[in-house]
């Protein structure tokens, strides 16, 4: 019989997130115990109730594997991030946000200032005469509040750590996440850190189902709900927004299967230097006309280029973020 | 098939000393009884005066062609066409022989006027006739001259792959394009865009380049000719030689530098210039001190190259066997003393156009600064750096050309180099008060019209008036010229003077083509086959001209026109064969190849 | 001191940067804001150029092509020009102004007409000012 | 708007030149010429008037009076298109044009009429000769009669006229006014000139050619005054005789030697010889000759025995007299000085013009 | 991976660089950036001791990079990647800063044009850092070529390939050979006979065994790439393909309309004609007023259309020299009509020109002076007074005077155009065009009859106005180049192609639909597109139109043009 494997330290932990990426986790359903079965969940706050002084007093390296979901977005983000780093072996960016930025990332689009405006003094559904904005910090006659600072920018967990692989998606596949795990406990020949695992280093078109052509030439830009799909027809030719080509495979292509464009969770290829500006220049070739009106006219109904570009890496791209006066000190 | 030909011909005669070279009594007995020749007119009847006589005959004689031949037959073909056309025959049925211009000197011109007339009466060009023979061909070809026109017609013959030597009687290649500080109208700097081609004509593994050598004799026969070449002493090994140039450092040997055109000293152990090729040192034989009195030899003991200067080197003569020759021999410039009235050579600040380019040049005698030229200390009149600027520069077109007083003929750059120098003086001296003297602005190139007009818009004084004399006065140059779109008398007090001198054909244009067996046109210049359709072969088979020993032109034309007598020679290699010499062609074979070639009926 | 924008300009090889050698050759001086790099085509110029030339600090990018129909590669120009509207919506959405990037046609001909369309962008980026991109990617938080 | 005459330029071939195309107009005679200046373009606004037939700007202008044909233009015009001699010869033609009778005219365009002209003179003095029985002393009388009579007639029927003709061309009717006191100023000038020709000194290396021109017109005009005031064949004084021998010298030799140079075409005044000139030198050379020899005869009293010397110096004179001085070269020597005169006085007009205008602008 | 290691030349081109710009400031600058190990400034690098320096520098230092910063690349860079070969270095390990064409020339401030040469030196090093070696590539040439154009031009481009015995395709647009030149009676300054020239070459390329004419024959499509061209032509309906090595472009001229200029009143008054029309009465020797009548007054107006920004900007350069040709074709046919020849500066440049000008002027022809900046001659109908058809007016330049022109017939001697055909064939065989439609040579003096495009020669009329015998030297010319290349059965490809990496793409195809040369095909089995390298001329186009980022474009990839950009920004706040 063999001597029992020692048991791998595994935490999860949940930054600026819509928690997506824990129920990801939790999807793997039976598997899990193939899971414990390899590990020790050591830190993973929506299931365990681990205090981060526990953390604290974890010696460094104490962690195997961290799962990091979520960007980063303010000051408790970043300090745990940091924390995990030290305690981890390693870190693994898991899902959209961590891994680019993600959803959260569009929130660079404003200030920290903006969006507190919006959130607790104009949103339609609030009543704040006073103009009362959260403080990081709060006296009473106990001692001191304190809340996380919230940061003015969003940024990716590789901005603020090393990361040591990029696990894609919105949320990731829980079969790849699987697949990650079971490799490393394995101790199978792991890729060189800062790649991105459990996704191909192709387009999604490599796996699409649908029929492609050399014919991209595009009149007129539609959204999903403008046309009607043969269900057959690459969606591009179709005159819809298909982040595909410049989107990795490991989805499974889930989305083009029921029949929606790809929306670029899983971010570019290898090699592209912007996670959006290879797509942008692409369907910008495609628009259909030499006539510098008509072409104005065609790219016009590209309601929102950054965000459909930048869905989910917004903070990871070159320009971060959007400029506002404001946003220099 | 045609209808039957009937022919007359009609000769006009020239007035003048050509009149009697050609013996037409002997001509009209020749082609008296070839069948299709109707009537003969000869100049006592007038084309232009005798309209109805010569309806009446062409009628009556139902002739449906015509033939015009001697001096500048073209003149009288228009009338000609009309007698055709109201005789109801057709207009265009009408041959031109030009009989007095021919590109053979040794052959009697009444033997050339009966072949030319004889292909004339059969209908068959006289190119065609006289393609009678070819010879085997070999494929080494020698080019003689290494300025542009040679280096192209030497890279485009050698980018197919055959060998090439090419002869150049200085110790670089270059020519004078290198001379040049800019290239008009597009001011890329001359050296910029030829030490490139230079550079690869030295590296070319099809090119044998001979420097310091020139051409004693050529014999053989076209296809196969035996070249002997004289290689000059060049004294420097040059293998050896590394040009760092310690040896004329300490030469105290001088003389006037031919690249810096004269306007500055250089030693007698020299580079021609700075990117020379080969980039090698040499001995010029006249001004060195051990080859003309036996004694000096610092260069050698400089050297710091064993056995790299051999000052006892003696000239040697190799013999190379090729099948074609493209003689690029270049130009020179005119002699501007010659015309007294500018006082060049006499008054110092007098200059020529090519003088200047090198004064403008940043590689020239003073650095790219336009100075006044000065007595040195040994008392040359040279430029330096350190010379004062002139603040006040005129420049005269036309020396030397298009004046019947000495070249007839318009030497076709010196306007736009003009306008260019004139640039280049507004350049570096800005508050300079500059005037260019024109007769006819000749910019007629691809872009040539817009630089003139960008010129005109730089502040640059551009007046139609020929200069007529240049006085000195008070150190400065009293010009007397006529300002006729103003009405008025010019007399201007300038500083500077530029002569623009014209093109005129090397010395050894002479010799080489009496050794080369082709003939000269009216100004010296190398007689082409054909001045419409052949410009770039000669009368001896095998023999190609290129650039501005065939006339006057400018540096594209030059290029083209090596490149395109390069394709005569790389045709020839691929065909293995070379055209017969003109010369060689006996007035039978004409006929008969004539006769042969025809298509047209007699009665 | 007054403000010296710092201009990236993307020429192509046949026409706009054979365009700014001509203006070269002909001297005709413009001011020296402008910093190019050369690519054979307009076509080869896609949007990251652009964003990365932004980011590191760029007052303004000037892209020049062979005028429409002169393409030496036949219609290049033509898919930088559509790229480049795309490219001017992505930008002004993320606060740049749009006057900051231009794209022009300049033939190899055109010399004097480079030198001034370098002379008029500095004008424009200068009334502009100096662009805050690289100072705000550096110090986010 | 000047309207171009193509025509106009075959009328002058009588005159001298046949081909007027030659030049390109660079402008290189006009340059070297050292009369020339701002006011006076010279020679190539001549040519450039006679190319393109403007008759008026030609008969208005004095400009071809005023150049000495020291031949610098010619021998560096870069065509051979000869300003000198087309400046000679437009002095030809205005000689025609200021001739009221127009008789130069018929003279110089066909040289059947001058040769039967010339017949005609001979003929009447061999007549002349007849009448008088061909007696040495009433012909000798008649002809000093003939030679008064000759002088006054031709001088106030054809030279003032003539001369006349010329001022209303050239000042009157151009409307240059010329203040009268300016006018009289001139005179002085005018006189000098006429007599000294001292203008061709301005010419380069011309100072011989002036110095004989010089004394052949000071020979030439005392010789006239010896033989008609001082009646030389009749008179006894020796110092009259012995002055009438050197100035009659002085003109035969100078003048044969003008001949000798116009035959060897050496200079470029000499190089180009129409009709009229060679009738001009070889017949004052004639009578200089014959008026020397006939007083050498006087003196060796042979003349009674060689009357035809005397006829034939009669027809030379006479021929002089009616053909040559009133419509041939020798008007040259009075137009040209009153060309002097007429263009220095259409400078001073237009200076005082352009006075008057600046001191209005002033105003 | 090895060490990189840089050297870095800064050439003083004479004064051209190193007055402005302190290369010795530069020089130190750069000395000072990582991977630099060697950093000098020179006199000329292109020279022979220069790029010898460079060439020991490589062998001694190890330099596996070089950077010169010189004049443009266009003409250099070629230079210093033989020297680069030389030294045993693979030439593209090589970048060029242009601080010539690109600063020195066109700036003032010392200053600031060292600063940017400064940066443009960084651009270069941060960009060579990522250089990749590549290697060239070489094709087999197809000895046959095709010619466009039968005139002259085209012609004698054909003859000379075929005499050497090489297949030669001949393409006319029209139904016959000959072009403009059939239609000329006689040439300057000889009066030779066109007809009599052209007529025996017509033939001769009619009969030629290896000569293929395609009369009435348009080009639908031009594919391949120097040495294996393919097109398809269209002849009275059908399509045909042929495949050749080497294309002669030689589409000449047109004739320009004098119908847009007002003074002139062609084809408002009939008896303004235009130098074309003249010839036909020429051919035909009877001169002509539309009345029929024998003209007393002649005159040839010299410049129309040409010299003038309103119409074209240059000079056609024949027309002088024709109008003297006309002058005497008309003195001979009517002896005694006036003949005025209104001209602007008489361009009489070639050989035998200036004596045909000298003996055209003794034919008793009046020559008279125009500038087009006093405004153009005037042509009006005459009153029954005036004693002739027509009146010009205009300010005679030699005598000052404004001045009329009694004429019966006027002969407008028309600006040479580029032919209307110039540009489609331009865009089919990737020609550039100068800014008046004529061709663009690679290099107006040393190369003015190749063009950018390898394989692709010009000559003729449509590079620029031009005699007969100047095209015909051109159409040698281009021969010449064309043989050399036949001779040497196989030629060396654009190296710096585009990559596709297998590994990444994903086969969407939009790259296939961006390559102008149809260089990209799918692979189905693989998935992927694949590149086509001898058809790929390196635009980079699908480089930059790639989504994955899966195509490289080589010389040019992503990396390059970003460090570049990085170089480029990094001098932001130095000063001297």
């Amino acid at each position: 019989m063999e001597k029992e494997k020692p048991k791998l330290n595994l935490a999860v932990y949940w930054g600026a997130a819509c928690g997506g990426c824990c129920v990801s986790v939790l999807d793997v359903h039976e598997k899990l115990f193939d899971v414990v079965a390899n590990a020790n969940l050591v830190f993973w706050p929506i299931a365990l109730d681990t205090k981060y002084s526990d953390v604290e007093a974890m010696p460094d390296g104490f962690i195997d594997v961290t799962l990091y979901n979520g960007a980063i977005r303010n000051s408790e983000n970043e300090h745990i991030a940091k924390l995990l780093r030290q305690k981890t072996k390693v870190m693994v960016a898991y899902g959209s946000c961590a891994h680019l930025g993600g959803i959260p990332g569009l929130a660079n689009f404003h200030t920290g200032k903006e969006i507190f405006e919006r959130v607790y003094v104009s949103s339609e559904s609030t009543v704040n005469k006073e103009k009362i904005y959260p403080q990081t910090s709060y006296k009473i006659p106990e001692g001191e509040l304190t809340l996380p600072e919230f940061y003015n920018d969003v940024r990716t967990l590789g901005q603020v750590v090393d990361v040591d692989y990029y696990l894609p998606g919105c949320p990731p596949q829980t079969e790849r996440l699987l697949e990650v795990f079971m490799a490393i406990v394995k101790k199978e020949e792991l890729p060189p850190n800062g790649s991105v695992i459990g996704a191909t280093d192709k387009g999604q078109c490599d796996e699409c189902p649908r029929k492609r052509s050399d014919n991209k030439k595009i009149k007129q830009f539609k959204r999903p709900v403008e046309v009607i799909d043969d269900g057959e027809t690459c969606f591009l030719e179709q005159g819809l927004i298909c982040m595909g080509p410049a989107t990795r495979c490991g989805c499974g292509y889930r989305c083009i299967e029921g029949n929606s464009p790809c929306r670029g969770c899983y971010g570019p290829p290898p090699g592209s230097p912007d996670p959006g500006s290879k797509m942008m220049s692409a369907i910008g070739t495609m628009v259909g006309s030499d006539d510098p009106e008509e072409i104005a006219k065609i790219v016009e109904q590209i309601e929102d280029p950054a965000g459909t570009f930048y869905r989910f890496s917004l903070p990871a791209a070159i320009l971060r973020r959007k400029l506002i006066e404001t946003t220099v000190s | 098939m045609r209808k039957a030909v009937k022919t007359g011909i009609y000769f006009s005669h020239p007035v003048g000393s050509q009149a009697h070279t050609i013996n037409y009594r002997e001509l009209y007995k020749y082609i008296k009884n070839v069948p299709v020749v109707t009537k003969i007119w000869d100049s006592t009847v007038n084309p232009i005066s005798d309209e109805e006589y010569f309806t009446g005959e062409i009628t009556s004689k139902s002739i449906n062609r015509i033939i015009i031949a001697g001096y500048l037959p073209g003149y009288l073909k228009s009338i000609f066409s009309r007698f055709l056309k109201k005789a109801g025959e057709e207009a265009e049925n009408i041959s031109l022989v030009e009989l007095y211009e021919h590109p053979l000197p040794d052959v009697p011109s009444t033997e050339i006027a009966k072949s030319k007339l004889i292909c004339a009466i059969y209908d068959v060009p006289y190119e065609a006739a006289i393609l009678a023979e070819m010879n085997p061909s070999q494929s080494e070809t020698l080019v003689i001259g290494g300025g542009i026109a040679g280096i192209q017609a030497a890279l485009d013959i050698a980018n197919s792959h055959n060998k090439v030597y090419l002869v150049e009687k200085t110790g670089t290649i270059g020519g004078h394009m290198a001379m040049f500080d800019k290239t008009f109208p597009t001011l890329d700097c001359a050296a910029c865009i030829l030490t490139p081609k230079m550079v690869e004509v030295s590296n070319h593994p099809f090119i044998e380049l001979m420097t310091y050598s020139e051409i004693k004799k050529i014999s053989g026969i076209p296809g196969n000719y035996s070249v002997n070449i004289l290689q000059k002493a060049r004294r420097v090994n040059v293998n050896t030689c590394t040009g760092c140039g310690t040896c004329a450092e300490k030469c105290p040997g001088t003389s006037k530098s031919e690249f810096d055109a004269g306007t500055t000293m250089r030693k007698a152990i020299y580079m021609p210039f700075p990117q020379a090729v080969p980039n090698k040192y040499l001995i010029d034989a006249d001004s060195c001190r051990y080859v003309q009195n036996g004694k000096c030899g610092v260069c050698v003991k400089n050297c710091p190259v064993e056995n790299c200067i051999n000052l006892d080197e003696k000239d040697k003569e190799v013999e190379v066997q090729v099948g074609n020759i493209v003689v690029a021999t270049g130009f020179k410039t005119f002699n501007a003393s010659r015309m007294e009235q500018y006082g060049y050579g006499k008054y110092p600040n007098v200059l020529t156009s090519l003088e200047l380019e090198r004064l403008v040049n940043a590689a020239g005698p003073t650095g790219g600064k336009i100075s006044f030229r000065t007595q040195d200390k040994k008392g040359n009149w040279v430029f330096t750096a350190e010379g004062p600027e002139p603040k006040s520069v005129a420049i005269i077109h036309c020396v030397g050309s298009r004046d019947e007083n000495y070249n007839k003929y318009c030497s076709r750059v010196c306007c736009m180099y003009s306008l260019k120098l004139a640039h280049l003086i507004k350049e570096k001296l800005p508050d300079a008060e500059i005037f260019e003297h024109y007769i006819d602005m000749r910019a007629f190139g691809k872009g040539y019209e817009e630089f003139y007009d960008r010129i005109l818009h730089e502040g640059i004084h551009i007046i139609r008036g020929k200069t007529a004399k240049i006085e000195e006065h008070q150190d400065k140059l009293l010009l007397r010229t006529e300002d006729i779109e103003h009405n008025r008398i010019l007399e201007q007090e300038v500083e500077m003077v530029i002569l623009s001198v014209g093109l005129e054909p090397n010395n050894e244009t002479g010799d080489l083509a009496s050794i080369l067996g082709i003939g000269l046109s009216a100004n010296g210049w190398l007689q082409e086959a054909n001045s419409l359709s052949n410009t770039t072969e000669t009368s001896s088979g095998g023999i190609f001209i290129a650039g501005t020993c065939q006339g006057p032109k400018d540096i594209p034309d030059s290029v083209v026109q090596a490149s395109a007598a390069a394709s005569g020679v790389i045709q020839s290699i691929m065909l293995k064969k070379t055209e017969q010499s003109m010369k060689n062609i006996s007035l039978s074979t004409i006929e008969s190849k004539a006769r042969e070639l025809s298509l047209i009926n007699g009665e | 001191m007054t403000f010296e924008p710092t201009i990236v300009s993307f020429l192509c090889n046949w026409c706009s940067y054979t365009g700014a050698d001509l203006a070269g050759t002909s001297r005709i001086p413009y001011s020296p804001n402008l910093r190019t790099i050369r690519i054979m085509c307009s076509g080869r110029i896609e949007p990251t150029f652009v964003m990365k030339a932004f980011r590191e600090g760029a007052d303004g990018v000037l892209m020049c092509g062979c005028h429409p129909g002169d393409c030496h590669y036949h219609e290049g120009n033509y898919k930088c020009l559509r790229r480049y509207h795309l490219l001017q919506k992505y930008i002004v959405q993320m606060g740049i102004e749009k006057e900051r990037m231009r794209l022009e046609w300049i033939s190899a001909s055109e010399g004097k007409q480079f030198a001034a369309l370098a002379d008029e962008f500095t004008e424009t980026i200068k009334k502009l000012g100096p662009s805050k991109i690289k100072k705000v990617m550096e110090t986010l938080t | 708007m000047n309207r171009v005459d193509p025509k106009f330029k075959d009328k002058l071939k009588p005159y001298g030149i046949s081909d007027w195309n030659e030049c390109f107009h660079c402008g290189n005679c006009t340059a070297i010429c050292s009369h020339s200046e701002d006011s006076l373009l010279m020679p190539r606004n001549g040519i450039r008037a006679i190319q393109l037939g403007l008759k008026d700007k030609i008969h208005n202008n004095v400009d071809p009076w005023l150049c000495y044909y020291c031949g610098d233009c010619s021998e560096e015009c870069p065509r051979n298109a000869n300003p000198g001699e087309l400046m000679m010869a437009l002095r030809r033609y205005l000689t025609t044009v200021y001739d009221w009778t127009g008789v130069s005219r018929i003279f110089y365009t066909s040289r059947t009429v001058m040769i039967a002209a010339f017949l005609i003179v001979a003929a009447a003095v061999v007549g002349i000769g007849a009448m008088y029985s061909f007696q040495l002393e009433p012909i000798m009388e008649f002809g000093h009669l003939f030679e008064k009579i000759a002088i006054i007639s031709v001088a106030a029927f054809i030279l003032l006229p003539n001369i006349i003709r010329m001022f209303r061309l050239t000042l009157i009717k151009q409307k240059i006014k010329v203040p009268l006191s300016t006018l009289l100023s001139g005179i002085a000038d005018l006189v000098i000139n006429m007599f000294t020709q001292k203008k061709t000194l301005d010419c380069k290396e011309n100072r011989v050619r002036w110095f004989e021109h010089f004394i052949l017109v000071l020979g030439y005009l005392l010789l006239l005054a010896t033989t008609v005031f001082l009646n030389w064949f009749g008179t006894d004084n020796i110092y009259i005789i012995i002055f009438g021998y050197v100035v009659g010298a002085i003109t035969f030799i100078v003048t044969f030697d003008f001949i000798i140079r116009r035959i060897r075409k050496k200079a470029e005044i000499s190089k180009f010889s129409h009709l009229s000139d060679w009738m001009f030198v070889v017949w004052l050379f004639l009578m200089g000759l014959s008026t020397f020899l006939i007083r050498v005869f006087i003196d060796i009293g042979i003349i009674q025995d060689h009357l035809w010397l005397y006829l034939v110096h009669l027809i030379i004179l006479a021929q002089w007299a009616v053909i040559i001085v009133p419509f041939g070269k020798w008007m040259h020597f009075l137009y040209r000085s009153f060309a002097i005169y007429i263009a220095e006085m259409k400078k001073k007009a237009l200076s005082l013009k352009q006075q008057n205008q600046v001191t209005t602008i002033t105003a | 991976m090895e060490e990189i290691r840089i050297g870095v030349y800064i050439c003083w081109c004479g004064s051209n660089i190193a007055q402005l710009i302190d290369v010795k400031f530069i020089a130190g600058e750069i000395k000072k950036l990582e991977n630099v190990i060697i950093s000098r400034d020179y006199k000329y690098m292109c020279s022979d001791p220069g790029q010898e320096t460079l060439i020991a520098d490589i062998k001694q230092n190890k330099l596996n990079r070089i950077v010169v910063a010189a004049c443009s690349p266009r003409i250099h860079e070629p230079t210093f990647r033989k020297a680069l070969e030389k030294a045993g270095l693979n030439p593209y390990m090589f970048q060029m800063a242009n601080i010539r064409e690109q600063d020195s020339w066109v700036h003032i401030d010392k200053e600031y044009a060292t600063l940017k040469a400064v940066a443009l030196v960084k651009a270069a090093v941060s960009r060579v850092k990522h250089h990749e070696p590549l290697n060239k590539k070489s094709v087999e040439v197809n000895s046959a070529t095709m010619v466009i154009g039968g005139g002259i031009t085209g012609l004698t481009s054909a003859l000379e390939i075929a005499q050497a015995g090489k297949q030669v395709y001949l393409i006319e647009k029209s139904d016959s050979l000959g072009g403009i030149t059939a239609k000329i009676d006689l040439t300057y300054p000889d009066l030779k006979s066109a007809g009599q020239m052209i007529r025996p070459k017509i033939s001769q390329v009619q009969n030629h065994n290896l000569i293929e004419v395609f009369l009435n024959t348009i080009l639908e499509d031009i594919s391949g790439y120097v040495g294996n061209f393919s097109t398809k032509v269209r002849r009275n309906g059908t399509s045909e393909e042929i495949t050749f090595g080497n294309i002669i472009v030689a589409t000449g001229l047109k004739p320009f309309s004098p119908v847009t200029i007002p003074e002139y009143k062609y084809k408002v008054l009939p008896d303004v004609i235009t130098s074309i029309e003249l010839e036909k009465m020429l051919q035909d020797g009877t001169v002509k007023t539309s009345d029929g009548s024998k003209p007393d007054n002649i005159a040839i107006i010299h410049c129309v259309g040409s010299r003038n920004e309103q119409y074209h900007p240059y000079c056609s350069r024949t027309c002088c020299s024709t109008a003297l040709k006309y002058a005497n074709q008309l003195r001979s046919l009517l002896p005694d009509a006036h003949l005025f020849d209104i001209y602007a500066d008489m361009r009489a440049y070639g050989k035998g020109c200036e004596e045909f000008y000298t003996n055209t002027s003794n034919k008793n022809i009046m020559f008279l002076m125009y500038d087009q900046k006093n405004g153009l001659p005037e042509i009006r109908k005459a009153n029954s007074s005036d004693n002739a058809g027509m009146i010009i007016t205009f300010s005679e330049k030699l005598s000052g005077e404004n001045i009329e022109v009694p004429v019966d017939l006027v002969i407008l001697m028309t600006a040479v155009e580029a032919h209307e055909d110039a540009k489609e064939v331009a865009r089919l065989t990737g020609i550039s065009l100068c800014g008046n439609d004529f061709y663009i040579e690679k290099h107006p003096k040393l190369d003015p009859v190749a063009t950018t495009t390898d394989g692709v020669y010009i000559a003729g009329t449509c590079q620029g106005p031009k005699g007969i015998d100047e095209s015909i030297v051109q159409a040698k010319a281009a021969a010449a180049k064309v043989l050399s290349m036949i001779a040497m059965g196989s030629i060396e490809i654009e190296v710096a192609v585009s990559h596709v990496n297998e590994e990444v793409c994903c086969g969407c195809q939009t790259c296939i639909m961006v390559c102008p040369y149809k260089a990209i095909s799918f692979d189905e089995e693989k998935n992927v597109s694949v590149v086509n390298e001898a058809l790929c001329k390196g635009c980079g186009t699908c480089g930059s139109t790639c989504p994955t980022g899966a195509i490289k474009s080589l010389h040019f990839t992503d990396i390059q043009i970003l460090s570049q950009i990085e170089g480029l920004l990094k001098t932001e706040s130095e000063t001297i």
